[in-house]
Formats: structure tokens, sequence, C-alpha cells
């Protein structure tokens, strides 16, 4: 085979990984679109927030120790102890959890029935607010996240596959931590898709995305309803978090992950979970295959911008993404 | 008790069409033009012109610009940082393609390009609506901010690509470059903002106006009566490219003087921008003012108290302010959802209503 | 049809009790002015007035769906089964028994018709195989929802999006329903039929009725007692057969004059004539 | 075209303004429309009736071209009207009312109804920009024209309101004003009464007739009461389930067999 | 008192770098106020404020701070480095860029209130092919060099030197755009798998280096191949590859690690006593280090002024002076406890760059720390020069700045 083409075929498979890992973070904003209209901008810090949470709970960092030492003058960081890493997990739910009820309580409640562009900039709101709460609580310097998850290139498919081509060609490169993010996100779309199309929960949760008030009418606890996808799309956040954060440490820019998922919310439909993979899937290969064929020619970088482009040029065609709700248009 | 609205009887519908129709507002409204035009020059600062007022009057431009496109026409726009990006470019190519020319004609020339392309840019709007356009524009945002890093000739092959604003006056007086006094970079900023004002009032209340609002508030039905989306939309993304290309082009030229596309046009000056009109008020030419007031004072308000005032570490005292103004956003839109614009509106109705409660 | 004999006999227990209260929009909007009405148990109780009279209002009030449209109630109170619902959310409201049927049909557009109908009984936990029975009774009901049941709600006409909402307070198994405009554009075979479901559903299972409609006509006959609401005030009540022959009702709300009914057509005048209060 | 005649009392009824030809329309498998055929004369009030889900409100949205028929035309002015966009079709003087009220609720009363002058106002942008010459000029005249209609339709007092805050009925009427001030020679009303007690209707039937007599205008309405059905159209369709079943004045229909089982029911006052 | 601003970032995407400078630099003058009673008798003042690296809040605090007599800036941002330059040329106050900012500054005939001594970008670039010049006994035609860079002002700075010296010792180059933040490095990474450049330099920040070592050692780059320049080459960048970024290397102009007599001091007066401005527990680290050796070269330069104008209470304009007549020796940082932690060299009117010298550094992940494997060398000052002159006339022209010295 011409290593011209397994170059591309690399590329092309490099691509569906990142776009998995892209709609791993989709995946939160489509929950909470589906269940309530509000485009959450916050999803980003919430993951960061989840994976500083994380890190700090499993090496046993004293929240807020940088206020508490400013104010008191104190010198304490930690408390001495290291939390395994799956009980770290359980307990950084947890606090998504409480953070969830936190939203319903503070924020939300107080904004039913709200236009969408309010509430989305509510959630800006709660974005701003996050950020400086994760920063004062567990301090602002690049922590590490591990929690044993395999990284760096897989050898044995680069092994098997290398006499495919060329000398030229090494074999196929695979990240390992790829491999795992695919299995976890195919294990999480099947699980929310069953969740919030055969429950009753699940009903309720686009009731409520299309008339509040009419959703309280039939007796559905918006409160209810609203701590339980804020709680999920908390956990979303966390196992985004995790990924990315053992990518690249976790530090402030894993709150900008957000801006690779909106093409890929776009082009899938902000309303779909399915969609939220196969627009991840769709952006990844094509803007990894777009940089290596057109990239090299107009000076590189071009990832960003051309993940939206793509996604624009879709939407024209399907204004409502590719499995997004047909926005009902009647009068 | 002087708010009345009663005793101020309109006889004709051209007053009753008026900006302010109620006396009291007229009023106070020229004392503020007066104070201004005619007091703040004698008294501005350098500090007070480059940290509060131009950034202050530079976004209270790009606010009604961003308000006319969101605001009134209910087309959500992501792309302002993008746009404003256009603004500047264009202002520096002008500025070093034609050197003598006024700065003023630099401006309002870089202000119809950005129109130009904003145009480009709000086609899709015809088809994709709502938040799905709102991402869309992002891609108007991250490919002007990649174009112009990438095409040298915008930053006229420079070797890191940065912009700097060369000195250019008008009338003999600099308005841009390190040696511009304050009180010129103010005036002149004023001058656009209270032109940008005055237009964007006088577009809105009109037929232009009505046609945008109907197609914000309900688009089909506004077609059905004969709005023409087409025109509708495109007027907004016209006038509002218009306005974000003027500010964009004093933001480069008189308030930084030297601009690096990415950081200064980034996504984060999309936001911003849209923060400023959504807290100021959807649709309120006043709420524009009075959101980049608010954003534009608060953190350096914030700032003061904390690090002068209490002399607190100034990461603590940012993280603070991350805080407390993701905290106030959520506390306004929770006490108001309108913004700004309507709890003043709220305010001045219980007055009139005064003393009694309702 | 009902009788003055039978308005007697449902005297008996008070359900909802409205007192005084007064309404206020975005603070400064003065709606209700202190409306007072009481609903016994198993009555069907009428709200009338004009455009504007405050019905919708009042509904919400007791439904609590005021808040989430800046509403607030200022003074009086709401008391169902003598505790006071003021604090309460509409879920756990609907939870004890009070739903509402909104004005202006309120469907869940991207759900299917039949989806619509299934979230009616998001409350209850009395097992699938109930659930699946009254969606049937509901079908029978509103055959051409049966017809619809999988288009989305957002596509149907605007008198099948009325049956939907109507059919999806039946579905919550509610002991009392507030109802807003049942019968706002819906055919007059339907309008009969749902006052008759109305009764029927009354009288079988004694579900309490709370009304708020247009159709003087109708309300009043199927009605056991009715309340005349304007500018945000009680200004009559009694019971239903008593309004009907009350002369000024006759003439505004039935548009019956001495002679009996005028045609559309004849209404010459139509600057505003006698008013209770102004 | 058929020429006019003179109505019992007095009206004059002009030729065949629009003309529907053998509309079918769909909805995927749904037939909204089945192949109907009716005409409007100039002058008449021409009701629409049938069952809920009949194809009435999808008929009104056919003729302002929201719709789309798969099968058959619209002849307008004795021509075939070429396909066009809704907003083409309102400048050809036809204006129409919703049945899901459609007013800006983000704007007062008062821009309601200019927004139904729209098609009135030609001012450029710059003349608006400015506020000088014809964009004011413009303005005032079309204010007064906005002013009149709302004198007639009595909602002065609620001129500078946001619509948000009005009750359904009044919103109702502010609808019919913004249709009014047009000025279409056709207006569609759907479901016009919907939600009004007998008083307000009564007013509301003033309003129709009142359009109708001093402006010539032709109205086509869609409504379920048949007390002002009967009393204010000069004929009447009637459609089930996507079929025309019955068409002529008030009486013949009403004594129509078929119309009576699939509609009006028995005991019909 | 002499006021020194320190317009810092602790917040945002790249306050893991922001942290341990700005710490640095203050606890080296506090050093100072609590050892030696401040600079000639005359205590410093440090004014911090918040930045976040943004321009806008860099000019806020600019204009905010420089009314208190601030001496120099240090605006730690290339983007608020060519905010500043025509401000501060007009108010004559000095500028100190150390290791970035605008690189033609150097030339002191142009830039007369900007400083960007000991070296910058340019020799950055330099230094690396010159390193591989050493390992490859001078000759690399033919081979291939890959710059992963961060797609800004900042990133860009070195394409045009490594273009120009390319073309002089023949290797090949080939570049690759990182756009902010860098998360996700896919793509390029790929493509240097694909190209098997035999060297790789970077000019990242913040996220974007981390990214990249993570991603070079997933590819199984040879770390020791991997050079990055001195914002690519702290303990964070390195840290979470873990033992993958053991050998990774960057090019720096002061020392690295805490063995320097300065340090116990700082423990000493600062740390124990509480006046630190972080948690302490950043001294000896890259960016520390580097915090600290701007202080010091800012209080020399005070002291250098105060020599000059006879007085010590200096004012903006001596202290420009001060750093324009700066000599670093060898005997006055051992003097300072500091021995050789950074080059020696002058400063002139025409030279407001220093000579330009660079050392590589490289990482030890088993000990976790950094070393200097190659002393501070000169660099190609031709290639160098004719930039610089080429960048700053045409700054000149575009301004209207009549170059020459006073
Ligand atoms: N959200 C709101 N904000 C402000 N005012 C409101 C709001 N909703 C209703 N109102 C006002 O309250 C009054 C009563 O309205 P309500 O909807 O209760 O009347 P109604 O009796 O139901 O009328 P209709 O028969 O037309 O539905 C009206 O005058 C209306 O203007
Ligand atoms: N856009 C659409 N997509 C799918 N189905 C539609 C659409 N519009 C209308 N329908 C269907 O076509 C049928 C006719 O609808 P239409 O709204 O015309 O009824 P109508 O006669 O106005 O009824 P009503 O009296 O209840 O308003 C209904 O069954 C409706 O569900
Ligand atoms: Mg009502
Ligand atoms: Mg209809």
């Amino acid at each position: 085979m011409p290593d011209q083409f397994l170059f591309a075929t690399e590329v092309f498979i490099n691509g569906l990984m990142a776009g998995v890992l892209y709609a791993l973070v989709a995946l939160g904003f489509v929950l909470i679109y589906k269940a309530s209209g509000i485009f959450n901008y916050a999803q980003g810090v919430m993951a960061l927030f989840a994976a500083m949470t994380l890190v700090g709970i499993m090496n046993g960092q004293v929240p807020f120790s940088h206020i508490i030492n400013a104010v008191f003058g104190t010198d304490i960081h930690h408390f001495g102890w290291h939390v395994p890493a799956f009980l770290a997990i359980l307990l950084t739910v947890g606090v998504m959890v409480l953070f969830a009820w936190l939203v319903q309580r503070l924020v939300m409640r107080h904004l039913v029935g709200q236009e969408p562009i309010i509430l989305f900039m509510a959630t800006i709101g709660l974005a701003y607010f996050l950020e400086g709460v994760s920063d004062l609580m567990w301090g602002s310097e690049i922590k590490k996240l591990d929690i044993g998850l395999p990284q760096g290139g897989s050898f044995w498919i680069e092994d098997m596959t290398a006499g495919l081509g060329s000398d030229n060609f090494y074999g196929f490169f695979i990240d390992n931590l790829d491999m795992v993010a695919t299995v976890v996100a195919a294990l999480l779309v099947i699980g929310l898709v069953l969740f919030s199309q055969y429950t009753k929960q699940g009903r309720a949760m686009r009731a409520v995305a299309d008339d509040h008030q009419a959703a309280l009418s039939v007796g559905i606890s918006l409160n209810f309803i609203w701590v339980l996808v804020w709680s999920v799309a908390g956990f979303v956040a966390l196992v985004a978090g995790i990924m990315w954060g053992t990518k690249s440490g976790v530090q402030f820019s894993l709150s900008l992950i957000a801006l690779k998922a909106l093409p890929v919310l776009m082009l899938g439909g902000f309303t779909s979970i399915p969609g939220a993979i196969v627009g991840g899937l769709i952006i990844g290969v094509g803007e990894k295959l777009f940089e290596f064929s057109v990239g090299p020619l107009v000076g590189g970088a071009t990832e960003n911008w051309f993940a939206y482009v793509l996604a624009l040029l879709f939407l024209v065609f399907r204004p409502q993404g590719l499995f997004g709700e047909k926005i009902i248009e009647r009068v | 008790m002087f708010y009345r609205e009663s005793g101020d009887f309109k006889s004709s519908y051209e007053q009753d069409s008026q900006t302010f129709p109620i006396k009291f507002d007229r009023f106070r409204y020229y004392a503020v033009l007066a104070i201004a035009f005619l007091v703040v020059p004698f008294v501005i600062n350098d500090y007070w012109a480059n940290a509060i007022l131009l950034p202050f009057l530079i976004y209270a431009i790009a606010a009604i610009g961003l308000n006319i496109l969101v605001g009134y026409a209910g087309q959500v726009s992501l792309g302002t940082g993008g746009f404003m990006a256009v603004g500047a470019y264009a202002c520096y190519k002008f500025m070093t393609m034609m050197p003598e020319v006024s700065m003023f004609v630099h401006v309002l020339l870089a202000g119809g390009m950005t129109a130009i392309v904003c145009v480009v840019f709000g086609l899709p709007s015809l088809r994709i609506k709502g938040f799905y356009l709102a991402v869309a524009t992002l891609a108007a945002q991250f490919f002007l901010v990649w174009l112009f890093n990438r095409v040298p000739w915008f930053y006229n092959y420079s070797a890191s690509g940065q912009i700097s604003a060369p000195e250019r006056d008008v009338f003999g007086i600099l308005i841009t470059g390190p040696n511009a006094p304050a009180w010129a970079t103010y005036m002149f900023s004023l001058i656009f903002l209270t032109l940008c004002a005055v237009i964007a009032r006088n577009l809105t209340r009109g037929t232009i106006g009505r046609s945008w609002m109907a197609i914000r508030d309900m688009d089909i039905a506004a077609e059905i009566i004969g709005v023409n989306p087409l025109k509708a939309k495109l007027t907004a993304f016209a006038v509002s490219g218009f306005f974000i290309g003027i500010s964009g082009a004093l933001f480069f030229s008189v308030y930084l003087g030297a601009v690096e596309v990415g950081e200064a046009f980034g996504i984060s000056k999309s936001f911003l921008v849209l923060f400023m009109v959504i807290i100021g008020g959807l649709g309120s030419i006043f709420g524009s003012f009075a959101g980049a007031a608010f954003l534009v004072l608060l953190p350096v308000v914030l700032k003061v108290v904390g690090v002068d005032v209490l002399g607190w570490p100034t990461d603590i005292v940012a993280h603070f302010q991350l805080v407390i103004v993701g905290a106030l956003i959520i506390v306004f839109l929770i006490a108001e959802p309108h913004g700004m614009a309507q709890l003043w509106r709220v305010a001045k109705e219980k007055l009139r209503l005064w003393p009694f409660p309702h | 049809m009902l009788d003055a004999a039978k308005t007697t006999d449902v005297q008996a227990e008070t359900l909802l009790e409205v007192n005084n209260i007064e309404v206020i929009y975005n603070h400064v909007i003065l709606v209700l002015k202190g409306v007072s009405l009481t609903v016994p148990k198993g009555g069907i109780i009428a709200l009338l007035g004009g455009n504007g009279a405050g019905k919708t209002t009042t509904l919400k009030a007791i439904s609590n769906l005021l808040r989430s449209e800046r509403g607030e109630v200022t003074k009086g109170s709401v008391k169902y089964r003598g505790q006071n619902v003021h604090e309460s959310d509409p879920a756990e409201l609907v939870r004890q028994g009070v739903i509402q049927v909104m004005e202006g049909r309120h469907c869940f557009e991207h759900l299917t018709v039949e989806e619509n109908l299934l979230t009616g009984a998001y409350t209850r936990s009395d097992g699938k195989a109930n659930v699946a029975a009254d969606l049937e009774m509901v079908y029978s009901y509103f055959p051409r929802l049966k017809e619809r049941r999988k288009s989305q709600a957002g596509y149907t006409s605007g008198g099948e999006q009325q049956m939907v909402a109507m059919g999806r307070a039946l579905m919550s198994r509610p002991e009392t329903v507030l109802l807003d405009e049942p019968s706002m554009g819906l055919a007059p075979q339907l309008v009969e039929q749902i006052f008759e479901i109305v009764k029927s559903i009354n009288e079988k299972e004694g579900v309490t009725f709370l009304l708020a409609e247009q159709n003087t006509n109708m309300a009043l006959k199927y009605a056991h007692y009715g309340y005349i609401l304007e500018s945000g005030r009680i200004v009559m009540d009694g019971p239903a057969a008593e309004l009907r022959e009350n002369p000024d009702v006759k003439e505004f709300y039935l548009g019956m004059s001495e002679e009996g009914r005028k045609s559309f057509r004849d209404v010459r005048s139509y600057r505003r004539r006698k008013r209770w209060l102004s | 075209m058929q020429d006019g005649y003179i109505t019992a009392d007095g009206r004059k009824i002009g030729g065949v303004v629009m003309e529907m030809k053998n509309i079918t329309l769909r909805f995927g498998g749904v037939v909204a429309i089945k192949d109907i055929s009716f005409d409007i004369r100039e002058g008449e009030i021409r009701a629409i009736i049938g069952p809920n889900g009949a194809g009435k409100s999808s008929m009104l949205n056919v003729i302002s071209g929201f719709y789309v028929p798969q099968e058959g035309e619209v002849w307008f002015h004795g021509e075939p009207r070429p396909q066009m966009r809704p907003y083409e079709v309102a400048q050809q003087g036809i204006a129409r009312t919703f049945q899901n009220i459609a007013l800006f609720e983000g704007m007062s009363v008062l821009d309601n109804v200019m927004t139904g002058r729209l098609g009135h106002m030609k001012a450029g942008l710059f003349s608006q920009a400015l506020w000088k010459g014809k964009a004011e000029a413009e303005e005032v005249a079309n204010r007064e024209v906005a002013e009149k209609i709302i004198d007639f339709l009595e909602i002065q007092h609620i001129r500078k309101t946001p619509v948000a805050r009005l009750p359904y009925g009044l919103k109702k009427r502010v609808e019919l004003a913004r249709a009014l001030a047009a000025e279409p020679k056709l207006l569609l009303l759907d479901e016009p009464m919907a939600g009004m007690n007998v008083e307000e209707k009564e007013d509301m039937s003033r309003f129709i007739l009142d359009v109708n007599d001093e402006f010539g205008t032709t109205i086509a309405l869609i409504e379920h009461d048949m007390g002002v059905v009967m009393d204010l159209s000069d004929r009447v369709v009637v459609m089930d389930y996507g079929k025309k079943i019955g068409d002529g004045t008030p009486d013949e229909v009403r004594n129509n067999q078929q119309v009576i089982d699939a509609y009006l029911g028995v005991s019909n006052d | 008192d002499l006021v020194f601003p320190s317009l810092s970032y602790r917040t945002g995407p790249y306050a893991a770098g922001g942290i341990p400078f700005a710490d640095g630099y203050a606890d080296y003058f506090t050093l100072l106020n609590e050892r030696d009673g401040g600079i000639g008798g005359v205590m410093t003042k440090l004014i911090e404020c918040e930045t976040g690296y943004n321009t806008e809040k860099g000019v806020e605090c600019y204009e905010s701070t420089k009314g208190e007599g601030a001496l120099v800036y240090q605006p730690l941002s290339t983007g608020i480095t060519y905010q500043l330059i025509p401000k501060v040329t007009a108010d004559n106050i000095p500028m100190h860029t150390m290791g970035y900012g605008r690189t033609s500054a150097a030339n002191g005939e142009v830039f007369s209130n900007v400083f960007n001594y000991p070296a910058n970008y340019w020799n950055g670039a330099s230094g690396v092919v010159n390193y591989l010049l050493e390992l490859n006994d001078g000759d690399i035609k033919g081979k291939k060099l890959a710059l992963v860079y961060h797609n800004s002002a900042y990133g860009k700075e070195p394409i045009r030197t490594l273009e120009e010296l390319a073309e002089k010792h023949g290797f090949e180059l080939s570049l690759l755009p990182v756009d902010h933040p860098g998360q996700e490095q896919k793509s390029q990474w790929l493509q240097i798998r694909r190209e098997r450049p035999d060297y790789v330099t970077m000019w990242g920040w913040g996220v974007m280096n981390q990214v990249a070592i993570q991603e070079a050692a997933n590819i199984r780059f040879p770390m020791e191949n991997f050079i990055g320049v001195w914002w690519s080459g702290a303990e964070h960048d390195v840290m979470s590859a873990g033992d993958a970024a053991n050998g990774y290397k960057a090019v720096t102009f002061h020392n690295v690690g805490r063995d320097f007599p300065v340090f116990n001091h700082i423990q000493k007066y600062v740390v124990d006593t509480g006046k630190a401005a972080g948690a302490g527990d950043q001294i000896g680290t890259v960016l520390y280090n580097r915090g600290m050796y701007a202080a010091m070269l800012a209080a020399e330069a005070v002291k250098t002024a105060q020599g000059i104008h006879g007085t010590a209470d200096i004012d903006a304009a001596m202290m420009r002076d001060g750093m324009q007549a700066l000599e670093m020796n060898e005997a006055k940082m051992v003097d300072l406890g500091m021995p050789n932690f950074g080059p020696t060299f002058n400063v002139s009117c025409e030279n407001h760059g220093g000579p330009g010298l660079v050392g590589v550094t490289q990482w030890d992940a088993s000990s976790q720390t950094w070393s200097l494997i190659s002393d501070f060398k000169a660099t190609d000052g031709d290639v160098i020069g004719a930039l610089v002159a080429e960048d700053s006339s045409a700054y000149a022209a575009e301004n209207n700045i009549t170059s020459g010295c006073n």
C-alpha cells in the first residue's frame, strides 16, 4: 500500500479518536440542553472543576488553603493523606451532585420560564463563578492527574501494522488513552440514550426543555429534574475532565475544551446524544484530514476554524444539525 | 415627584416618537451630554482616559452594535471579536496606505469594511437560527482571527504579526500614538459614540427597527405579514458590523495602539461584548451603555477595593473578582432578566406612581 | 341538565379557598384587587369575566404558576384543604391533586401526542397498567388524538393541541382541575363534548372543577356555581341557575336581550355599555 | 370571471379575486388538504369552517404562501400566482391574523400595529439613520393611519403597553389592528374570536363588518362559533379532514346533512 | 521609595508560569529591604498588578502604577510589551523585557526606553542551532529541524531567524503552528512522526508545553533531540509527562537549581519571616529563578543609576540611564550570592540587548531537576544583528523616530 494512503488512514483513525474526546465534552452540553433548553456555557469549567476536585481529593489538598493561609497567617496545604483513585472519583461525583443541587437552588429555580438567551447568560455567570471558586479552592498551578489510565502510543498496534507500508511507515500510531476514552464514551452514550428515551424521567426531561410552565403544570418538578440533569452533566464533565486532564495536566485551559465541543454540538444537533458522538467523529476526522492535506498549503493551524466552518456547512443543509430535533416552524 | 408624564402633553406624533418624550429625561440627557463634552475633557488625565473612559466609550459602541444584532434583530452572534478585528485591521491598512487622510475617515471606512464582512458572515442566518446561529458565528470568529494571523499582508509583513498604530491626526490634533493627548483621544471616541448612539436610536425607532424586532420576536409571522427576512437580517448585520468595526478600529488605534489579533480579538472579546449587551439589556441603547460601564468599571472597582483598600494579594483578588462578577451576573439576571435598562424602566414606572406602591 | 337542587348537596366540604388575594406583576402592575372564592369538593365552579378580567391570573395564583411569570401574590391567602399552598411548588400541588390546564394549549411541541399524554401521568405511581387504561380512556374521549398519536404535538392543529392539553391533565387522575378556557378553538360538537366529559368525570369520580370560561352559556349550563370577575374584582356570584336568570348576565354574557338572541350582524353599536364597575 | 351581485343588506359583492384550484397539501403521511377548490369574491365575507384538524388553518397558510401545496394552484386576480415567499404575498395586499396569536411580544401595541404598515414605508437606510426628511415625514403619516385603526378598534388606552402583558382577548384585537394597518385588500382571519365572551364577540363582529363595509375589504374567516359564522358570512366553505364537504350560503350549509353530521352536530341553536 | 511595578499573572491560562516568576521578582526586593534596608538606603516598594496575561488589563495596570513613580516595567507578556513600547517612550520610563517582547528592541538607537538584555528570542533560536552544530561537530547540513510554535506573535518570533540560519547552515526547517491554548496537538505530532525530523524545537507557552512533551513521549520521539525555548523549559512543563520527559532540553539565559547562596538568604530573610510572596515552595524552580534574576538586574541597574546621578532616590529617567550603563560581571554576581547565575554582559546605548549568550538545560526525571549542560555561549551575531537592524529601522520609519544615541 502506498505510504501516503497509510498516513491518511492513520490521520483518519486519530481523528476519530480525537473526535471521541470532543464528544465527551459535547455530551454534557447535550444533556443539559435536552433537559432544559439551556446552552450551558459552564460545561467546560465544570470539567475543570471536577478534575481539580478529583486531584485535590486524591492528594489530600486542603481546599481554600490559599485564602485560609492569607487570612489567618497559617501555613496549611495538605491533610497528609492520599485517597485512592476509585474512592476519590466517588467523592468527586458527590461534590458534583452537591454542585448540581446548588445550581438548582441558587440559580435555576429563580429563572424558570425565562428566555434561552437569559439562561445562557446565567450559565456564563456560573462559569465565571465556578472558575474563580475552583482556583480559590485548589489553587491555579498545574496538577498532574494520574488515576492509572494507560498513556502513550500502543506498541502492539504499531508493531502489528508496521509491515503494511514501506520503510518510511512505522505502523499506526494509536494512543492508549484515546482507546480508553473511546470505550468510556461508548458506554456513556449507550447509558444516556437508554435513560433519556426509555425512562419516565427522560421524557420529563424533554418536556421541561419544551415548556417550563407546562411542565410545572403537569407536576414535573423542575427542581428535581434540574438537579438530576446537572448531576449527570457533572458526572460527564468529570469523565471529560479525567480524560483531558490525564492528557495535559489539570489547569485552567481545561475549561477551554468547551470550544472544541461547540462545533461538534452544532453538527450533531444540540439535542441528540448519538449526535454528539457522530458529530465528534466527523469533526475529529474532518479537521485532522484537512490539516493533513490542506494545512501545509495554507500555513497550518487550521483546526480551530475548520471545525466550525465544517459544522456551518452541514448546518446550511440541515439547520438543526444531523440528529437534532427538527425546529418546529408553525404559525 | 418630578417624574411626571402628566402635564407633559404631546400634540403631534413627531413629539411622541422623540427619543425622550418626557421633559425630565430630556433635561437629564442634555446635562449628561454637556458634562461629557464640556467638562470631562478639561479634567481628564491619562489614567482616566486609558484605563476607564476609553474602554468604556469603545465597548459601548461595540455593545450598541451587537445589541442591534442580538437585542433588536434577535440574531445571536459570537463573532464580535472577529468583526472588531476586521475593523482594526481595516483601519490599520487604511492608516498606512493613506497616511495623509484624516483619522476620522479611516475609522468610518473601517466601519464600512466591517459591515461588508459582517453581511457575508450573516448570510447563513437566513437558514440557521438561535444557538445554532450563535455557534455558527464562531466560525467567523475563528476564521477571521486565523486569517489576520496568517496572511502577512494584513500586518504589513511585520516580524511578529503585531500591528501598531502610527501617529495620525484630525485637524492637526494627534489622535493615535503615545503622544496623543488624553482629552483628544477621549473626545474622538466620544464623538463616535454619540454618533453611533444617535444613529442606532433613529434606526431602531423607525421602520427598519420595527422589522428587526418583528424578526426577532417571531420570524415566521413577521415574514407572513410582509417583512422581508433577507433584508431585515442583512441590514441588521450590516449596521451592527458598521458599529462593531468602528469600535474595533478605535480599540486598536486609539485605545491600545498595538494589537495582536488572537489576544486582543479572541473569543473572549466576543463573549465580553455579549455580556455587556445582556447585562445592560437586550434591545435597549441605554442598556448598551449601562452594560459597558458595568463590565469595564466593575473589575477596576473590585481591584481597587481589594488590592488598594483592603490590601489583599492580587491573585486572591483576581479570583474573587471572577467569583463576584459571576455571582453578580446571576443576581442581576434573577432580579431582572431583561437587564439594567429594564431595572431602570421599572424604577421609572414606580417613580411615576410615587408615592403609591402600585 | 343541572338544577338548583343539585347545587345544594355539593355544598359539603370546602376544598379550595381563595381569600382576598391581590396579585402584582413585575412589581408594578396590580391585576387582582382582592379576589375571594371558595370551591366545594365535588363542585363545578365557573369563573366568568371579560378579557383581562383576571381569570387566568386567579387560576395561576392558585396553582402557583404565577411566580414563573414574575407575578406575585402580595396579599390574601390560598388554601387547599385548609392548608396554605402559597409556598408550595406547583409540582407539589399536582401531587396533592390540583392540576391546571393552561390557557393557550402549552403542549410539549417536540414530544409526540402520546408522549404528551404520558407526561400527564408523571406524578402517578399506580403502575403502568392503570396509566395505559387511562390513555385508552383519553383516546376514547378524543378519537382524533388516537389518529395523530405519533406526530409531534407542535405539528398538530390548534384544536388538536387543546385536546392534548385536556387529555394530559386527565391523565394525572386529579382531584381538582383548574381549567382555563377549555373550549377555546374547539369545534362546536367538541365544546359540548368537553363539557359532557367534565360533567361525567365530576359525577362519576367526584373530581372538582374550577373553570375559567368565556363561553358563558356553556359554562353556566354545566357549572353549579359561578363567579363573575371584572377588572380584578369579583362583582357577582351565585348559583349558576340564578346567574343565568340575572338580566345583566343575560345581556352581557349570554348575548340575550328581552327579545332573545340578537344576530351578530345587527349589533350596530359597539360603544361600551353599562358596567358593574368602571 | 363572474360578475358580482348585491346582498340582501345592500352590500355589493364583486367578481372572484382569489381562487383555489384543486389544492392538495401533504405533510409526510398526513394529508391536510385533499383536492380542494373554492373561490373568494371581492368584498365578501367568506367563512371556512370544519372540525378540528380539518385543514382550515393550513388553507390560510397556503393562501399566504407559507405552505406550498404539492398540487393545485392559487389564482389571484384572475391569473395563477407564481410561487412566492410569504412576504411577497403580503405585499400584494393580503394580511392575516393567526390562530395561535403571533404578535411581536417584545414590542408595544403601537409598534406592533406599525409593523403592519411596513409595506407602506419606503424611506432608505440613510434617511432613517439621520431621522430627517423622508423617514420622519413617513413615520408621521403612517402613524396617523395606525392611530386611526387604534381608535377604530378601541385600543387607545394600551397603545404603549408591551403586548406580552395583554390578556388573550386584547391580543386578538391587536392582531386584527396589525392586519388592518396594512390596509389589505384581502384579510384572512384565523379564529379571531376564540377566547372571547359574547359581548366581546359582538364587538369583534362589528369591527369585522365595519372593515368590510367601510374599506370594502374582502375577508376570509375561520371560526368555530356558528352564531358568528352564520350571521356574518356571505358564503361558507366546509372542510372535513382535508376534504371539502360543503360550500354555499349559510343557510345552504346549515341544512346540508353531511355538514351536520361532520361538524355542526344535532343540537345547534 | 523605589517603586517596582510587577505586572504579574497569577490567574488565567498561563498562571502556572506567571506565579513562580512573580514570586521570584517580589521575593528578591523583599530580601533587599529585609537584609540591606533597600538599595542604597532607599527602601524598595513592589506594586503587584494582576494582568491575567491580558493586554487591556496590562494597560490599566500601567496607567494606574505609572503615577506612583514606577522605575521600570516588566510586563511579562509580549502583547503588553508591544502595547507599552510607545507609551513608556513617551512617558520616559524604562521597560525591561527579559527574554521576550519585541526582539528588535535590542537596538537602543530606535527603542530608547526598552531593554531586553541579556538575551532575546533570536538569540534563543540561534542558541538552539548552535547547540545542534555543537552536537554534530559543526555540520548539520541536510538535517531536519521542526519548529513547533504557539501561533501568536510570540511563537512566530524565531521563524525569521531560523529561516536565515537554515539557509546558512543548510538544514531543513519545517513549521508547525499550534493554536492557543494547544490542548490538542495530534495533527502536529503525527506529522512529526511521519517526517521524522532529527530535532524538534519548541516555542510554546502554557498548556501547550505539557501537551507537546507528552505527545513527543507518546510517539517516542527521543527527548534529547527536543529542545524548547526558555519559556518551554520549566518544571511544570515536564512534570506531567513523568519519566517519559527525561532528557528533554531547553535553552536558557540564566542558571537553574537552588544551589546559590542567595537562596539561603531568601529562605532566611524572606520565607522564614513569613514575608514570601507565594507559598515559598517555588524557590529554585526555573521560573522563580528567572523572576529573581530579573529583579536582581533591576536592582543592579538602580545601583548603577544611583552611582551615575549621585542620588539614592532615583526617578524613572535616571533608572533608564542606569539600565543603559549596566555592567554585569562575575565578581558582582559572586558578591550577590549568584555565582555564574547568568552571563556577564554590558549594556550600551546602541545595544539594549546584551551579548545574547545562551546556555542549554536538561531535565532529569529521576531527580526531578533541571541542570545546565552547556554554558552560556555566544549566538550568531551576524544574522541576528542584520535582522534587528532591519526590523528596528522599519519601526523607526513607521513611527517617525530619528534613531541615534544621545
Ligand atoms: N405577565 C404579565 N405581566 C404583566 N401584566 C399581566 C401579565 N399577565 C397578565 N397581565 C395583566 O393582568 C390582567 C389580567 O389578565 P388575565 O390573563 O388574568 O385575564 P383573563 O381574565 O384571563 O383574560 P382572557 O379572557 O383574555 O384570557 C390583564 O390586564 C393583563 O394585562
Ligand atoms: N407543518 C405541519 N406538519 C405536519 N402536520 C401538519 C402541519 N400543519 C398542519 N398539520 C396537520 O394538518 C392537519 C390540519 O391542520 P390545520 O391546522 O390546518 O387544522 P385546522 O382545520 O385549522 O384545525 P383547528 O380548528 O383545530 O385549528 C392537522 O391534522 C395537523 O396536525
Ligand atoms: Mg385568560
Ligand atoms: Mg386552525
